[in-house]
């Protein structure tokens, strides 16, 4: 149909989409939903390349991301609401 | 192009409307806690499509089986992970003292912090 | 304030121009480096891994690897030494919700199987050692974020480093008596076990042993550092 | 309901850490088999008394039918969801009307209401904000009812009836 390179153009801009709400703020939290946003949207990304590349193997990369971002988002959330 | 892999691609596709939808919602809607409803969701639901729907693709494309199942696993993976995360923001948000939009009609919670504060002292 | 980030923007835009203008100027994928070339024709037979990268830092560059598991003891006591002070305690002054307690305690096993999905496979994918120990702390760290009262069994985790150091070494050991250097693989140039399986889990030599030991220390280590980063001095 | 004994949580943890451990490596290979049993029994170990507190009874044939059925109703409640954001994100007058409400529970166990949470959150214009006991602090980007029984008639009973049979 469309093609795998559409695809990976058309998230690639929907992440810099959400990168404006990252610089505009204004406040913290809203960063860090656009983050939170950002990273999952970029988790999409990468199980879609690892199908451009066709290598399973880069799936595996795209699960650890998707760990790490969570783990990201949680200590920021806890500090916000008072000390970790 | 055989039924499988179309049936992948379409997946995508839909993943990709609501990813563009997620980042739509983000920039347009006016306060953090509103921005947060319509970001996740949508972020969820696209994640869901694009992950599962590139497993199928790949199988439609004569790749290995284990694809799908990875697939699955990070797609569940991210079901069970992001509304948790949402969670803990809105909590974070909340905690931190950022004020709810000023259409807003009811705030429960205040209440009930404020009745739990009264019946410690 | 949007001149100044304009300033940096250019000056962003600037970098990346010089350096795309630099690297513009080498060739893609023509490598010099003989040595490299070496590795990426002998691997297979040699060591048997499919990953050429976990080849060179396990089997060729195996006793570099060590030092680097050496800094990393070195790094994770300094940051214990450093921040060292009598009554340490966590700061936290929420406990997690409900959501977030009951979802860590779910996907705790979870990320420590990953973790041993990613050493144990150190040989087949980008993965390893390294990677696969960070993984298993930030499991830890998940579990510190949660619970504002939990701690990492320290005794526990610095018998289990000190183990996997020695398993590393002894390994090594083993190597230098039946083969000629330290560090020799001898389960694949002596033993050669897996020389027919290629690909498959139980190959590649002493990869996967040395990865797990290496994940099971890095993993042990980075759980101490948070640990000591977590805690705050109180009075 | 009490804690199931040791060996029922322990047995429990293993089987699904090596029903992970089959969708992880994706592979038949029996020696991909046999060390991801020996992974699962070692991380079980050290692991068990976090995960379950419910052990083997999670298996129970009924709990499990209603699991099934539940993630087609769940998915079809998330598309739902995601159509109602599409409405109001792409509607030039962004028709919202948000609110923080209060809803009750009856679910008992601690994994019961991280689901019933993350159903709410991931469903028609709601995310939940605290948990304190059964009582869930629930953001609704338009509010209808603002009184709790009202909200909870709204939000939480239509998860309850299946999630009350999965956990408990």
């Amino acid at each position: 149909m469309i093609g795998i390179n559409i695809y990976l153009a058309l998230i690639a801009i929907a992440t810099l989409m959400s990168f404006y709400r990252v610089f505009r703020g204004p406040t913290t939290v809203d960063r860090l939903v656009a983050v939170d946003i950002m990273t999952t949207i970029t988790t999409g990304l990468m199980v879609l390349f690892a199908l451009y590349y066709r290598r399973m193997i880069f799936l595996d990369v795209a699960l650890v991301y998707a760990v790490l971002a969570f783990l990201g988002v949680i200590a920021f959330a806890r500090y916000l609401e008072g000390g970790i | 192009m055989n039924a499988v892999s179309a049936l992948g691609e379409l997946l995508v596709l839909f993943g990709v409307f609501f990813y563009f939808l997620s980042a739509l919602g983000l920039i347009r809607m006016p306060d953090v806690y509103n921005r947060m409803q319509t970001a996740t969701k949508s972020a969820t639901l696209g994640s869901l499509g694009v992950i599962i729907g590139t497993g199928i693709w790949a199988v439609g494309k004569g790749l290995y089986w284990g694809w799908i199942t990875k697939s699955i696993v990070i797609a569940v993976f991210i079901l069970l992970t992001n509304p948790i995360s949402a969670h803990a923001l809105i909590r974070g948000a909340y905690k931190s003292g950022i004020p709810l939009w000023k259409g807003s009609v009811v705030d429960r919670y205040r209440e009930a912090l404020k009745e739990k504060e009264g019946g410690e002292e | 304030m949007v001149m100044k980030r304009a300033l940096a923007i250019l000056t962003i835009l600037l970098i990346g121009y010089w350096i795309a203008l630099a690297l513009s100027h080498v060739p893609f994928g023509a490598d010099k480096m003989l040595v490299g070339q070496y590795y990426l024709n002998h691997v297979k037979a040699q060591t048997g891994a499919v990953n050429a990268v976990t080849a060179v830092v396990v089997n060729y560059r195996g006793f570099d690897t060590l030092g680097e598991v050496t800094v990393l003891f070195i790094a994770s006591t300094g940051v214990a030494a450093l921040l060292w002070r009598k009554k340490r305690k966590r700061t936290a002054k929420t406990e997690g919700s409900v959501v977030l307690t009951t979802g860590s305690r779910l996907l705790f096993p979870f990320i420590v199987l990953f973790g041993g999905y990613i050493f144990i496979h150190g040989h087949l994918t980008p993965g390893g050692g390294f990677p696969g120990g960070a993984t298993i702390a930030t499991a830890f760290l998940m579990l510190y974020l949660a619970f504002s009262v939990y701690e990492i069994p320290h005794k526990g985790f610095e018998i289990t480093e000190g183990l996997a150091g020695m398993g590393y070494v002894t390994v090594g050991l083993i190597g230098l008596a039946i083969g000629s250097y330290f560090l020799f693989d001898w389960i694949w140039q002596s033993w050669g076990w897996g020389h027919s399986n290629i690909g498959r889990l139980f190959s590649a030599g002493f990869i996967p042993v040395i990865y797990t030991i290496i994940g099971i220390k890095v993993g042990t280590e980075l759980s101490g550092i948070v640990d000591s980063m977590v805690k705050e001095g109180g009075e | 309901m009490g804690e199931a004994g040791k060996i029922s949580r322990y047995l429990y943890t293993v089987i699904v850490l090596f029903i992970i451990w089959l969708f992880l490596t994706s592979s038949l290979d029996v020696q991909e088999l046999e060390i991801g049993f020996v992974m699962s029994l070692i991380v079980a170990a050290f692991s068990y008394e976090l995960f379950t507190t419910n052990g083997l009874r999670n298996l129970h044939p009924k709990r499990i039918a209603y699991a099934a059925a539940y993630i087609p109703y769940f998915l079809w409640a998330m598309i739902m969801a995601n159509l109602d954001v599409a409405y109001r994100v792409l509607h030039p007058k962004r028709p919202i009307n948000p609110g923080i409400v209060e809803c009750k529970t009856v679910l008992k166990s601690d994994v019961g209401k991280l689901s019933l949470a993350n159903s709410i959150t991931l469903t028609p214009g709601t995310i939940t904000l605290d948990v304190m006991g059964d009582r869930y602090f629930i953001h609704w980007i338009d509010v209808k009812d603002s009184t709790v029984e009202g909200a909870s008639e709204n939000i939480t009973r239509p998860f309850e009836k299946f999630l009350k049979v999965i956990f408990g």
